[in-house]
């Protein structure tokens, strides 16, 4: 079992690794053979060992194999091994599963690209980041995979790398994802400081962080921080506040990427971090309470600004940021499982909205602009079917997988809140309950923009300048030609749509009063055991938050249908609060001026003042004043003997009258 | 007499000579001014000899007239050879070489 | 015994090689007289003769060279003649220093005379061997009659070495300046050791140094430190304290140290090379060991009472060489103020005193030798007959011209600034951690301060000849020699402009490779002022500088610093 | 006052006097004669004080020979036998000079005077006393037997000097 | 025996003295001897490690409580002058051992990057091989003395290859280099003379200079205050600490790329080893009052050289001062005064010398095609140079410290161990991972993505497609560096491994409560 995680972590890379070097000789045909081979391997393989751990008893499926000593410096002993658990299992699942969906489906997209290559070998190195740092057994290879996700998801975000908003987006990922890094630095460090190991479980014969903790000294100072240093890395990777605007920016790399990276896996890896990590968060309850708390604000907030938005993907990249903030929520009242639920069915059907945006684009040649669109519901009719069927998920209409989950999050949110009798809670609650609302809402304003109404487009190619004048472009200018995309993007796009439809079905049913239906938090129980302090709603709560829920959500698309039913409408509305809104409350902004601009401006004052002025002009000052003296003094030497004379007798009387002085 | 009556007169001398070095211009002037300097000096080793009734002194005396004459001979021979070249022979000339 | 004294052969023996090197000197001299001449004028010499003198002249040395090492084996150590001059393992270890240094400065020469059609040559070996006699006299001189001597006797054969190239004005000029100058200053000198014989009724170091014992019997311990500001010490009589005085001015003359240094420029500016080479290590060997006994040896049971004005002059040596020698613009002249700050460096081995202080300054004036000697060699290669060949501006792009002198010379400016493993560096390391022992901290940083300054100036040199780009047309060839006066002195001047832009220099060195290229000359350069071969005898005196000044800075040091101790320790016997 | 003192000071007078003179007198060879007069001085002061045969070598050689060199060459040199005519390039030195020289002689003599004792110690005793050597063999005679004896060493290194003298004179005053 | 520290330390200096003798224009044969020169010299360092890890038996893991074994090996000892102290004695342990055999590599690297080079070839390559003699001297020498003229004798051939073969403004650079560095390096040489002197008068023994007498030396804590700064102000220029820096942009800037890589990757790893071998063990007392100092110093070095970086338009500006700011970092992990920290500390200083070495050839490589390092005449370069780029970008990664790369491992361990000694300055010299990145992908993106340049050298060579891709030999020359950016990315244990006996030896110095 063990060796078919090493497969699964190895194969990507090999296929990265063979891509990286050679690929640019290979034919597109080759290139996907090895691309494909190598993601569709690791699925099958990470298949197995989820199905034969499906096989074995709960309390034996837990397995932690270990590889090597990374390093071993005094009582820093650091060994590496893949850990196998439910929870990963579940997140290799989702990972290669919709990696390969979205590997599949980018053959089709990526055709035409000159760096067809590149593009899969990036892939197939982000699948192995990613399965790294799912399966990872400790905290710093946890650092590892973490830090490679985001290189890859660098690399992918500036693939067209000529073009400056991409490299910019690119930058911008970076840092702020490093930023993450930082975060988790920090809670390594303290997480070593004070347990001595790195490695999560005991499994590897020493220690192990969570088994050393003790869960009766809780609450301290030092074990909150070490939860929100952890959580400051979720926020970066995962676009929570205030760490979110580099994943609208990142919408510059091509579709399959945003699918994948930025909405299905890569972002949720601080879910799966602070699931993972969850036994310290146990112990920092005013630390979940604040991930709570931004995974609430995130959610309302990144959702009001998808409002507004007129670019697709932007729309679907705010929406993921609203998404993840309800995994936080889950995770912040303690349910861990309904986080990493919602996670699933957010990748089914997040991934297909991209997908299926995907295609819109690739059939408008480029074209991301709601204005330039609409009516496309006769072009492009399995994108059509398959995107409705995603935004019925996410706006947590059931039967569709993401009621199933979002459904779960909130009943939970209501459930802390009665029981606790916490107004926070409420506040919470209603705030999931508003979003959920406002995301149903945007979701079907961007589904009526799209392919309700009347075409909008100006039928020609308005996206084709490319930077590069060089590079054979596909975009040619001219008469557009809108056509479904070709089977190998909409074959991924159906699959994706079942899994949006049903993959909701391995929730809880006890609200229809099939108590024991909840194979997913089963399945997930090991992994929670010791979390003790999740409160169980009970089926009036759950009744009561499901139905506002689903009330609000039909409401939401109620009023879409309203306001968009025939047809997007762009209507120049100068109203402030407006504009706010749609410049994304003008964060960037404000943090270039506040941060960005700021460190830059001292860099260049210091560049100019202390290293030109200060050091290097004052060493300069320093040796023409030794000079200048040494100008000086050479005038003493007159070239007069009779000076010279003179000097010695300066120098006798001096001597003579120091001995006369001191007697 | 007390010897320091002698080692004044001697001093006096002395720096008379040190201050013709000094103020004089011809190179001739100044190198009897030296001369001067020497004969204070032994001046002083004669009267130190006598009241030490020791002969170093004298001995001194009588090494430093020969050494002075050597010098006279060497020092008058630099000045007749500038004075071929230069038909000048002011010290304050000669500052080619200064800074 | 003054009067009752008697001569014995051992006394001779005692100074075999002074005896030797004077003895040799005279039969260059009537050598000279025998061999043939070519030409009209009657002193032009044959060509073989530019090889015979000096060859007689080193074999003179050489002898010499052997007698030393003779009475290092076997010698008794003893005083000769009545206690006038020593043979002690001091005054060996001069001899082997000066006479390295007068055997390097004689290699130098024929080259050098042969270009700069110098005649007289019969009389230049002569004077430089009875020069090297006189050193050596001072430096072993163990009476005040004898340093006087020995003084002058070297003295007056460089006042007429020093004015020998009688073509070139600052030759003139020079050999006038050290001649006034310098009498003036022994007169000094004479002066003290009369008043200092008034006190103690002696003249010879014994004598001095058992009078002093006896009236000033609180004699500062070997390797004691003494402060600068000490008055516990017990007082020197009036008479001592002026002698000391007076006696510290002669010597600081000698060794030039500030403020009584400013001869030094001009006359080892203006000097012919070589000699300039030859004088300026083997005269300041000789006049500070001779210092050195003076002040360490003979008055060490005065040591309270001149300890502070030697400090003063030592770290004002150290600081005004090292600071005056930053801007010039002629290698020649920046040795020459180089070789003030090395003063003062020694002059630290003085104030420390004791074995360790004095058997700092034997090793560091052995390595001395040959790095300046290697260093004015070069400087000796590249003089022209009007004193130019040595400012920067000709020196530029040298690299390209010819890479092994330039590498050479910048070999001994590295030496120079002390950098390890050469000579250099050994002998500031034995001397700094002397200054430590000896209890002063204060000189050790700033000494170790001031050699930073050093490295400045020394490494300018190599810029300018390696970094700097070459020139396109030959350096400045001035008219020659008759109207030189003007010439050389807007020389020095427009040198000195460029060394004042060599600030700037650094900044924008665009600008000034333009500046430099409009200092090319329109002069067409004459056979006389291209590059001269060099001479066999010169390259061997150079190669032999370097290696002694790598050796010494290596694997010879073990030697000769355990030699030093032991002389330092025989001297105060 | 002694017939010692008298004399002692009217020859103290001229001689600084005439030492004066030296330094004072624009002509070269006024100068060299205020020289001789002031050497003459000096060896009355050395009759004065005992050493007769030092006096008559001082008059000899020194008032003869070498003043006589002095004063030839001046002549030589006759259109420069004053200072030049020019105007001193560095007056100021005249007044440093005389500052200084005061200064250096009001020191020395003060120290001098103050300082100057003869400690008997220091005094040559027995066999090195000049008066007993002078009194047995009289003046001349223990001159040269300090000479030939414990002096002779620097005596023969004085010849060397001179013969370094010679071939200075040679070098330089011969045509080059 | 085969005295191999001796041979490592001076083959490469008899070398480069037999290349003086061939002659000048055979240049291949010129280049190939100096490479030759400098790749025996390689071999002997990885066969002067194996026999290291033959010899010194010790325990993997290697806690406490083992007694370590990590002191010198295959000593050498000669009087040489044993009145003041002075004796030729070499020695290697496991942290110098790294450091010789990294300063090996990057001699044969960078001196293959120097095939380039026309003018005076013979001269150029002799120098390399004599700052190679130096640097490893430094690393070997066990007597202060030694130490201080190898220390010195790689200032000179710097000099020299700054001076002569560098920029417009080489001379201004070349003196503030050698300059700033002496006048260090001359306080340490009186702290030198003056530790021999009172390690006589506590010791009452003779004046020795040997290290491993003056360990066991009990100076009084002032004295030892002082000596430690007095070698401090050494060391700091060197590295360099902040305040002291101001020659290396400069020197960096000025000196040819392969020189300026010497200069980053070797040279100022001597800094670093001269406080980790001299200020720690020989100072304890003073090197913790003042690490308060150095930790202040080294976290201001971090930030505030990182925020330079970020402004600067030459690449190698840039770089220089990037090399600063991880060069704190080593400083950090030094100061913490722990195993980690320490560990971390090494190993960070043979990744930044792989690291930074890459990066300023490759600016080498860029420069020698475009003839420009201002980073606003490119963008977009990785179209033609694809290669280039993708060896750019490893490197760019290494040096943010991307986990998974080299620069990670000692990054993580030096900065674990500065946090587990003060968790302010831990956090502090973390946080220049944020700034880092920034700065390093703003180096990357900005030469080799974004938008092509409309103007400027490198436009006109686009437009003319005169703009190669990296060559193969040139690929060859980086390709070491780029296997151990990945090796000891993900395998750090071998190197600490190397060096732990004797990065627990060197913290008994400071105390046993130190050793974890």
């Amino acid at each position: 079992m063990t060796n078919l995680m090493l497969l699964v972590l190895l194969l990507p890379l090999l296929g990265f690794a063979i891509l990286g070097v050679a690929g640019s000789t290979f034919s597109n045909r080759a290139v996907l053979t090895i691309a494909w081979g190598a993601c569709g391997l690791a699925f099958l393989f990470a298949t197995i060992s989820f199905f034969s751990m499906l096989g074995t008893p709960v309390a034996a499926r837990t397995s932690d194999q270990v590889l090597y000593t990374w390093v071993a410096s005094g009582d820093f002993q650091l060994s590496f091994g893949l850990l196998l658990d439910p929870l990963s299992a579940t997140m290799l699942m989702i990972v290669t599963g919709v990696g390969l969906l979205i590997h599949i489906y980018a053959a089709g997209y990526m055709q035409d690209d000159p760096g067809f290559w590149r593009f899969f070998s990036y892939m197939n190195f982000f699948i192995f980041a990613m399965v790294l740092l799912v399966s990872a057994d400790n905290f710093l290879f946890l650092l590892i995979g973490w830090g490679l996700v985001g290189l890859a998801s660098f690399l992918l975000i500036g693939f067209w790398y000529r073009r400056p908003k991409a490299v910019a987006a690119a930058k911008k990922a970076l840092v702020i994802n490093v930023i993450g890094d930082f975060g988790l630095m920090i809670a390594i460090f303290l997480i070593f400081k004070e347990y001595g190991v790195l490695n999560y479980n005991n499994n590897t014969g020493g220690n192990g962080v969570f088994s050393a903790l003790n869960p009766t000294s809780s609450g301290t100072l030092l074990q909150t921080v070490i939860a929100l240093c952890l959580f400051v890395a979720c926020a970066a990777k995962s676009a929570q506040l205030p760490l979110y605007m580099w994943l609208p920016d990142a919408m510059e790399g091509p579709t399959p990427v945003s699918a994948l990276i930025h909405a299905a896996t890569m972002v949720t890896a601080g879910v799966y971090l602070v699931a993972r990590a969850h036994p310290l968060f146990e112990l920092a309850p005013t630390a979940l309470t604040i991930i709570a708390l931004i995974g609430g604000l995130t959610a309302l907030f990144a959702a009001s600004i998808a409002i507004f938005q007129l670019d697709i993907k932007r729309v679907l990249a705010y929406s993921t940021i609203s998404q993840l903030g309800y995994m936080f929520m889950a995770e912040g009242v303690h349910n861990y499982s309904a986080g990493i639920f919602h996670l699933t069915t957010h990748a089914y059907f997040k991934a297909l909205l991209f997908l299926a945006a995907g295609a819109v684009i690739h059939a408008l040649d480029g074209e991301q602009d709601m204005r330039q669109m609409g009516g496309l519901r006769h072009k492009l009719k399995i994108t059509f079917w398959t995107f409705l069927l995603a935004a019925l998920a996410i706006s947590g209409i059931p039967p569709f997988s993401g009621f199933w989950s979002k459904d779960e999050i909130l009943s939970s949110l209501l459930a802390q809140a009665t029981i606790h009798n916490q107004p926070l809670s409420y506040v919470l609650w209603g705030t999931g309950i508003l979003t959920a609302g406002l995301t149903a809402f945007y979701m079907f304003r961007l589904f009526y923009g799209i392919f309700m109404g009347d075409y909008r487009g100006s039928g020609h190619s308005s996206h084709a300048q490319d930077d590069d004048d060089e590079e054979a472009s596909h975009h040619t200018a001219g008469r557009l030609r809108i056509h479904e995309a070709p089977p190998v993007m909409t074959v991924p796009l159906v699959i994706l749509a079942a899994l949006s439809c049903i993959g909701g079905l391995v929730g809880s049913f006890e609200l229809i009063g099939l108590a024991r239906w909840e194979p997913f938090t089963k399945f997930l129980a090991p992994v929670f055991a010791d979390v003790h302090t999740m409160v169980t709603a009970s089926l009036g709560v759950q009744w009561t938050s499901t139905a506002l829920s689903v009330g609000v959500g039909l409401l939401g698309i109620l009023a879409a249908w309203r306001l968009y039913g025939r047809g997007f409408q762009y209507k120049e509305n100068h109203n402030p609060l407006y504009q706010l809104v749609l410049h994304k409350y003008y964060i960037d902004e404000m943090l270039d001026a506040a941060i960005v601009q700021p460190i830059l401006w001292f860099g260049r004052t210091a560049s100019r003042l202390l290293e030109g002025d200060l050091l290097d002009a004052g060493g300069r000052a320093v040796a023409g004043g030794l000079r200048g003296t040494s100008a000086a003094l050479r005038r003493l030497q007159t070239g007069y003997v009779r000076n010279y004379a003179l000097a010695i007798l300066i120098g006798v009387v001096l001597i003579i009258l120091y001995y006369a002085v001191r007697g | 007499m007390p010897l320091s009556a002698y080692l004044i007169v001697s001093a006096i001398i002395f720096t008379i000579g040190v201050t013709g070095v000094l103020i004089r211009r011809n190179p001739l002037i100044i190198f009897m001014s030296i001369e001067l300097m020497l004969n204070a000096v032994n001046l002083s080793f004669v009267a130190i000899s006598s009241y030490l009734d020791s002969a170093d002194g004298q001995m001194f005396v009588f090494i430093v007239l020969t050494v002075a004459a050597a010098e006279v001979v060497v020092g008058l021979a630099i000045i007749v050879s500038i004075f071929r070249t230069r038909r000048d022979i002011d010290v304050d000339d000669m500052n080619l070489l200064r800074g | 015994m003054t009067f009752i004294y008697t001569v014995t052969a051992t006394d001779w023996g005692r100074i075999a090689p002074e005896l030797v090197l004077a003895i040799m000197a005279l039969l260059v001299m009537i050598t000279d007289i025998l061999l043939p001449r070519q030409g009209t004028s009657a002193k032009e010499s044959a060509p073989t003769n530019f090889i015979i003198l000096p060859a007689l002249s080193l074999l003179g040395l050489a002898g010499a060279f052997a007698a030393t090492i003779v009475l290092f084996a076997v010698g008794d150590q003893q005083t000769a003649f009545n206690q006038m001059v020593g043979s002690d393992y001091g005054s060996l270890y001069a001899y082997i220093i000066i006479l390295s240094a007068s055997f390097l400065g004689i290699l130098l020469s024929p080259a050098y005379l042969k270009r700069l059609k110098l005649v007289h040559q019969g009389e230049y070996y002569a004077l430089l061997l009875f020069a090297t006699t006189g050193m050596m006299l001072l430096a072993a001189a163990s009476s005040f009659l004898i340093v006087f001597l020995g003084l002058e006797m070297f003295s007056l054969a460089l006042y007429i070495l020093c004015g020998y190239v009688v073509r070139r004005k600052s030759s003139q000029e020079a050999g006038m300046k050290y001649f006034l100058l310098s009498s003036f200053a022994s007169a000094f000198l004479l002066y003290g050791i009369a008043l200092s014989y008034a006190v103690t009724g002696n003249t010879s170091f014994t004598g001095i140094r058992s009078y002093l014992s006896r009236t000033m019997p609180i004699a500062f311990p070997l390797n004691q430190p003494v402060s600068i500001f000490t008055t516990s010490s017990p007082h020197s009589p009036t008479l001592l304290l002026i002698a000391m005085g007076l006696l510290t001015v002669g010597f600081a003359f000698k060794v030039s140290a500030i403020p009584f240094q400013a001869w030094t420029p001009d006359v080892y500016d203006g000097a012919p090379a070589p000699v300039t080479a030859f004088m300026s290590v083997a005269t300041k060997a000789a006049a500070l060991i001779a210092f050195a006994r003076v002040f360490d040896v003979v008055f060490q049971h005065a040591r309270g009472d001149w300890t502070a004005i030697i400090w003063a002059i030592a770290i004002l040596t150290i600081i005004g060489g090292n600071i005056l020698a930053l801007v010039q613009s002629s290698v020649k002249r920046l040795l020459a103020y180089s070789s003030i700050a090395h003063a003062g460096y020694l002059l630290i081995g003085v104030v420390v005193g004791g074995t360790v202080g004095i058997s700092a300054i034997l090793f560091y004036l052995l390595c001395y030798t040959f790095m300046n000697l290697g260093a004015f060699g070069i400087v000796s290669l590249l003089e022209r007959v009007d004193n130019s060949g040595s400012t920067y501006n000709e020196l530029r792009g040298l690299w390209y011209r010819q890479p092994t002198l330039a590498g050479l010379l910048s070999f001994f400016m590295l030496a120079l600034a002390g950098f390890p493993p050469m000579a250099g560096f050994a002998a500031k390391y034995y001397l700094f951690y002397a200054a430590l022992q000896g209890g002063h901290p204060e000189l050790l940083i700033i000494g170790v301060l001031a050699s930073v300054l050093g490295m400045y100036y020394y490494l300018r040199v190599i810029a300018t000849m390696f970094m700097e780009k070459e020139v396109a047309v030959a350096p400045v060839a001035a008219p020659f020699p008759n109207n030189n006066n003007k010439v050389s002195g807007k020389l020095g001047d427009t040198g000195a402009l460029t060394s004042r832009g060599a600030a700037a220099v650094a900044v924008k060195p665009a600008t000034r490779a333009a500046a430099a290229s409009t200092t090319k000359t329109k002069v067409a350069v004459t056979t006389e002022n291209q590059p001269a071969r060099i001479g066999w005898m010169s390259q061997a005196a150079i190669w032999i500088a370097a290696a002694g000044t790598m050796a010494m800075g290596t694997v010879l040091a073990f030697w000769f610093v355990q030699l030093a101790q032991q002389a330092a320790l025989m001297m105060f016997r | 006052m002694t017939g010692v003192q008298i004399s002692f000071f009217v020859l103290a007078v001229a001689g600084v006097a005439s030492a004066l003179g030296v330094i004072i007198f624009r002509n070269a060879v006024h100068c060299a004669l205020s020289l001789i007069l002031t050497l003459l001085f000096l060896a009355l002061f050395y009759l004065q004080l005992g050493a007769m045969f030092i006096a008559i070598v001082q008059i000899l050689i020194y008032a003869g020979a070498i003043m006589v060199l002095f004063l030839f060459v001046v002549t030589m040199l006759a259109s420069e036998a004053t200072d030049t005519e020019l105007a001193d390039r560095i007056p100021w030195q005249r007044w440093v000079a005389g500052i200084l020289g005061l200064t250096l002689v009001g020191t020395l003599s003060y120290l001098l005077f103050t300082g100057t004792s003869i400690d008997s110690g220091a005094k040559a005793t027995a066999a090195n006393s000049l008066s007993h050597v002078v009194n047995t063999q009289g003046n001349t005679e223990a001159f040269g037997q300090a000479l030939f004896h414990g002096f002779v060493f620097p005596f023969e290194v004085t010849s060397l000097l001179i013969i370094v003298a010679v071939l200075g004179a040679m070098v330089l005053v011969r045509k080059a | 025996m085969y005295p191999i520290l001796s041979i490592i330390t001076f083959l490469p200096l008899a070398g480069g003295i037999a290349i003086l003798f061939i002659p000048k224009n055979q240049l291949a044969a010129i280049r190939w001897t100096a490479f030759a020169v400098a790749g025996v010299n390689l071999l002997q360092a990885l066969g002067l490690i194996l026999a290291y890890t033959q010899a010194n038996v010790s325990s993997t893991s290697s806690v406490v409580s083992n007694a370590p074994n990590g002191t010198f090996l295959f000593n050498e000892r000669l009087a040489w002058i044993p009145q003041v102290g002075i004796n030729y004695s070499l020695g290697v342990d496991g942290i110098s051992l790294l450091l010789v055999a990294l300063t090996a590599l990057l001699t044969v690297v960078c001196i293959a990057a120097s095939f380039r080079i026309e003018q005076k070839v013979k001269n150029y390559m002799a120098f390399m091989l004599l700052l190679e003699s130096g640097i490893i001297g430094v690393f070997l020498s066990t007597n202060l003395f030694l130490f201080y003229i190898f220390w010195e004798v790689m200032l000179i051939p710097a000099y020299f290859l700054v001076g002569s073969w560098g920029g417009e403004r080489r001379i201004y650079a070349a003196f503030k280099f050698v300059l700033y560095t002496s006048l260090g390096s001359l306080i340490m040489l009186a702290g030198i003379i003056a530790l021999g002197y009172f390690h006589q008068q506590t010791s009452g023994g003779t004046y020795t200079l040997d290290l491993a007498t003056l360990l066991n030396s009990k100076l009084d804590p002032t004295v030892q205050l002082w000596l430690c700064l007095a070698f401090a102000a050494a060391f700091a220029v060197k590295i360099p600490f902040v305040p002291f820096h101001s020659w290396l942009p400069d020197a960096y800037s000025e000196a040819p790329a392969a020189v300026t890589a010497m200069l980053a990757g070797a040279m100022s790893k001597t800094g670093a080893y001269g406080f980790l071998r001299f200020c720690l063990p020989l100072f304890p007392s003073a090197i913790h009052t003042l690490s308060p100092l150095f930790n202040t110093l080294a976290v201001v070095g971090i930030l505030y050289c990182a925020l330079l970086a970020l402004v600067q338009t030459d690449l190698k500006r840039l770089l220089g001062y990037s090399s600063i700011s991880h060069l704190g970092v080593v400083m950090l992990g030094m100061f913490a005064f722990n195993t980690q920290g320490i560990e971390g500390s090494v190993l960070q200083m043979v990744n930044h010398g792989i690291t930074i070495v890459a990066l300023f050839l490759i600016v080498g490589y860029i420069e020698a095609r475009t003839g420009t390092r201002n980073i606003n005449d490119f963008g977009g370069q990785a179209k033609r140079l694809p290669i280039l780029a993708t060896v750019m970008l490893i490197a760019t990664l290494s040096s943010l410290g991307l986990p998974g790369l080299n620069n990670f491992a000692g990054e993580f361990l030096a900065l674990l161990g500065a946090f587990r000694s003060s968790a302010l300055f831990g956090v502090l010299g973390t946080a220049v991972v944020v700034p880092a990145a920034w700065y390093m992908i703003r180096f990357f993106l900005d030469v080799m993505e974004g938008p092509r340049p409309t103007e400027g050298p490198v436009a006109a060579l686009e437009r003319r497609g005169k703009l190669p891709d990296l060559r193969f030999a040139e690929f060859l020359t980086l390709s070491p560096l780029l296997l151990l950016i990945f090796y000891i990315g993900i395998q750090p244990a071998l190197l600490t491994y190397l060096m732990e006996p004797s990065v627990v030896n060197t913290l008994q110095n400071l105390g046993s409560a130190f050793i974890h």
